[in-house]
């Protein structure tokens, strides 16, 4: 049930190191990329000393190991969020996942390429169709939709975010003209959980697609797709222990099949001639190129060390964090915390300002201390005017951490207000 | 304490009263910039004589090493040439941007040595350079709008 | 100027295993993806223990390291290609890197996406226009022009190939009407080297743009892109001895300056609200999300690597690999060579096909001996279609290659004839 | 060697002498078939007598395996009911896909039972498959356009 985090953070080469001086390192920034223990690298590494080949591609040994080892991580990545492995496309990162499908979405709408797709249909957009979002939305899951309107003439329509840093339900812009709704699971900044069954309803409810950004909610608690009853959903290896420049776009079996392609290229392809191509199907049709594929092993080794420990133990270890968190930020003066200050529909991700001082100068005086946070948007920036702050700092925490940890957040905060003077 | 080294008392001075705070009418340029990393802003209005920086006024809403960049700017550069000033900017921003390896001059920087220590920190450079950035701009476009007038 | 190849096949960890047991592993099959030296695993593995962090966002120690690791990454890939550091956009892969300029004239033509990049203009294109290609592309540069074709209502044109492998340039369909001239460096199945300057002037003089598929030759010469005078390149870390799931889109300065966003998201913004979005500068507009990191890095170590040995001895030891295996295959009855004979403005891929014995049944034969070649289009369907076969067999090379692993090639190639009774 | 495992030789026999190859008419439903990795590609066409299959052709342009598996489907469908002829595809898929450890029923698969072997090399399944997949689509073509007969 509980974790042994001192026999975890011995897997974790990187935070041995000291930083300023001779500080041990205090990483409270797994929120932006977590780091990878010791099983996540010799899993990559060993595949690449072995199996390492092109897949899909290839005829000899190599190809065919180097296949499996792909299509295994496929496999178990697919089984820990509770999908099919038909339905996981490998993509670099999370924000590549939702160009993707906002691409798609133009591109079906752009007549001939849906041909060959039966439903396609269900993705064409006009001018005049709405696309809902939320005000807490990372940049990364705003900004494609808003390129998305300027392409089609569709509007962009938001959920406002209310004082408590909750979504405000009865701002709802959802009508039948909805094509989708997409929102984060979990908000980075604020560290509130969405409800997304309700979410899902309204959407449901007028025929609209749903996709969720799980950035921040499957690398942190148990999470099910298929139960959550989404069309989409998008997540990033980097935040949950495994390697940058791999991320999953997760899509209901029958969408994918009638979704258009975005990149394309070579492996995705079921027949070229130079007057035109038809597909393959999914997950290969938006898989174009050569694929990540040591990058994929090594995201694979992070599900199987999380699911491990697993994720339920995960995430109360990173809210028993976030409870002291808010208690001892909180019992400073001037400091205050955006965003639920109870850890009920919430994960570890604690954003505050202090009162007098700016965020980049709390963040020096932790920095100096070894405590590294994050200062700044945090790629939410409409959520920062929304609060009235150009910038916060935000602490956020993983598997690894330690209360000891969260001590010295707290101190350093209280130190940055002497150091300025404001105490 | 390595802290001490990016803010030297004279940063923290300038930030606690800050030198040229506030807008002030009427100017002849104003440049409106931001930082995409942190959502600072900074407003700045340059006067110009002739060819004198006659005076510098801004609102800065950033931390406090863009606040007291954006004060010693003001003092270093009004009263002195256009040219001048735009040498003292190059001067700020070699220092700035050199990594903690450039031995800044006194003469030309004045209080505007103290940011040396900002220089070993490269997230805060633009922090440093946030009102220099403004400053330049303002004297680009009121520069403009002179050979607009010129040409009209 | 000779290069010692025992020492630097140590430097492969891969190449000391063995297959199809006990065989000892020959590997010629660099073409689709090449292998890592320890050297370009140890920066990957010592970046990823010592400073990960995401880079470009945060204010602690471990994110200016991570930060300066990754600009460093850049400036040494691009003086590599004789680039400026800010011409280099990160992207997956090469496949990506043609995506993103396929989608960037869509995205300039579909009308304000283009405001506020001063000279985005240069970028629209509209019905009519028409995009030169050859026929001997690899799918990554032939299907995004198809499907850019269906988005905008251009057209598709392309130069024929001779029998000899060559391009015929007698079939040049340039037109004013042309926007954009894209094409490989080198072909991947025939090794042919095509005429960049030629078709610079020929592209130049219409006022079209060039895009070089340089994945077959900045990992095997000496490439100056801008000597070349090329306006776009991409390029592929996974054939360079580098990671999978990073590669390089070079873009001449002035134009990336003026090209609208590809995938949006945090990262690559000025200015975010609701309402809309401006954008950073290049190379950032062009790399949203967090990034391939540590393959960066990883790359950059592969570039060190091929530097240290020298692009011209690495071309000269794979050239003389090439006559061996040319000289070698012709001497056997019914094998034919696909492409130039001679190793003049030629590189390292060898495709042939074997009279009686298919490309496949070659392919086994040889895998069973431990030689990895590939079999099939390798992603260049309508080039295989103008020579009249489904499928060859392409031995590839790179610099750890032998003279003795082209005689494995020769040897396993009779047997094959042997094996199936055509000799 | 383990070369003899995959080509045995009854694959080897049929693959120089396939039955069922050359297209022939008439037939009730035609079938392309291509494997997107090596641009192999079959034609197959069947003619079904009632509820039996009456005859199978094909022409296939691929490796000595997918040959060979043309012409063993061949032997083992023709004169079977439409019921019996997917149970032994269905027997053959598994098998074929089984990597090596499904143990084949010689009574139901005949000659096929020889591409076991195939199993045991991912990249040749396909190929192996190839006329099987052919062979299920214009079955299910014919019978498509029987059903469209008689509700006409
Ligand atoms: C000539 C050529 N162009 C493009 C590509 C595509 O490269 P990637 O799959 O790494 O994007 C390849 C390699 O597969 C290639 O050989
Ligand atoms: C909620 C949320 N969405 C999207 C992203 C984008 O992820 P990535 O940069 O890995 O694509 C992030 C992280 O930066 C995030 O926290």
């Amino acid at each position: 049930m509980s974790l042994d985090v001192t026999k975890i953070r011995g897997d974790f080469p990187i935070l041995a190191r000291t930083v300023r001086g001779g500080r041990p390192l205090v990483y409270l920034d797994s929120g932006a990329t977590a780091q990878r223990p010791r099983q996540v690298l010799d899993a990559e590494r060993s595949f690449l000393e072995q199996h390492n080949a092109a897949v899909h591609r290839g005829a000899h040994q190599l190809a065919e190991e180097a296949t499996d080892a792909y299509e295994s991580a496929r496999a178990r990545i697919a089984a820990f969020v509770g999908a099919d492995p038909g339905e996981v496309v490998f993509t670099k990162n999370a924000t590549e996942g939702i160009n993707l499908v906002a691409y798609a979405l133009s591109n079906a709408s752009s007549g001939c390429n849906a041909a060959g797709f039966p439903g396609a249909e269900r993705f064409e957009i006009a001018a005049g169709d709405e696309i809902v979002v939320t005000g807490l939305e990372h940049h990364a899951n705003l900004v494609p939709w808003q390129e998305l309107c300027r392409r089609t003439g569709a509007v962009l329509k938001w959920f406002e975010v209310g004082e408590d840093g909750r979504l405000d339900l009865d701002s709802d812009p959802i009508t039948p003209r909805t094509k989708i709704v997409a929102f984060a699971h979990q908000s980075n900044v604020l560290g509130t959980v969405l409800p997304v069954e309700e979410l899902v309803r309204r959407a449901r409810a007028v025929g609209a697609l749903v996709l969720l950004d799980a950035c921040q909610s499957v690398p942190h608690m148990p999470v099910n797709l298929t139960e959550l009853g989404v069309d989409f959903a998008v997540f990033s290896g980097h935040k949950m222990l495994g390697p940058s420049g791999v991320g999953v776009l997760y899509g209901r079996a029958e969408l994918l099949a009638a979704m258009p392609p975005f990149l394309t290229g070579g492996s995705m392809i079921e027949m070229v001639r130079m007057e035109g191509s038809t597909y393959a199907p999914p997950p290969q049709r938006f898989e174009a190129g050569v694929p990540m594929t040591s990058q994929a092993v090594g995201l694979a080794a992070a599900v199987d060390y999380l699911g491990e420990i697993g994720m339920d133990v995960v995430h109360a270890h990173e809210l028993e964090l976030t409870a002291l968190a808010i208690e001892g930020l909180s019992a400073i003066p001037g400091v205050r915390i955006l965003g639920p200050t109870t850890t009920e529909d919430r994960g570890g991700a604690v954003a505050f300002v202090v009162d007098g001082v700016h965020a980049h100068d709390v963040g020096q005086v932790l920095d100096d201390r070894g405590v590294a946070i994050r200062v700044g948007h945090h790629c939410a920036w409409p959520l920062h005017r929304r609060f009235g702050v150009a910038a916060t700092v935000r602490a956020s925490f993983h598997v690894y951490n330690t209360p000891d940890e969260v001590t010295a957040l707290v101190q350093g905060v209280q130190a940055a207000r002497e150091f300025f003077g404001v105490s | 304490m390595q802290l001490e080294q990016m803010y030297q008392e004279i940063i923290l001075d300038h930030y606690r009263t800050p030198h040229g705070a506030g807008l002030r009418e009427p100017y002849d340029a104003e440049s409106m910039q931001i930082n995409p990393t942190c959502g600072d802003e900074i407003t700045l209005r340059v006067k110009l004589d002739g060819d004198t920086v006659a005076e510098v006024s801004h609102e800065t809403l950033g931390c406090s090493i863009s606040q007291a960049s954006a004060s010693v700017l003001t003092d270093l550069v009004v009263g002195r040439s256009v040219e001048d000033s735009l040498r003292i900017l190059g001067a700020f921003q070699e220092m700035a941007q050199g990594r903690g390896k450039v031995e800044p001059d006194e003469d030309v920087l004045g209080d505007g040595v103290a940011f040396a220590g900002v220089a070993k920190y490269p997230a805060r450079v633009k922090c440093a350079l946030l009102g220099w950035m403004a400053f330049k701009d303002a004297v680009i476009r009121s520069e403009r709008s002179d050979s607009q007038e010129a040409t009209a």
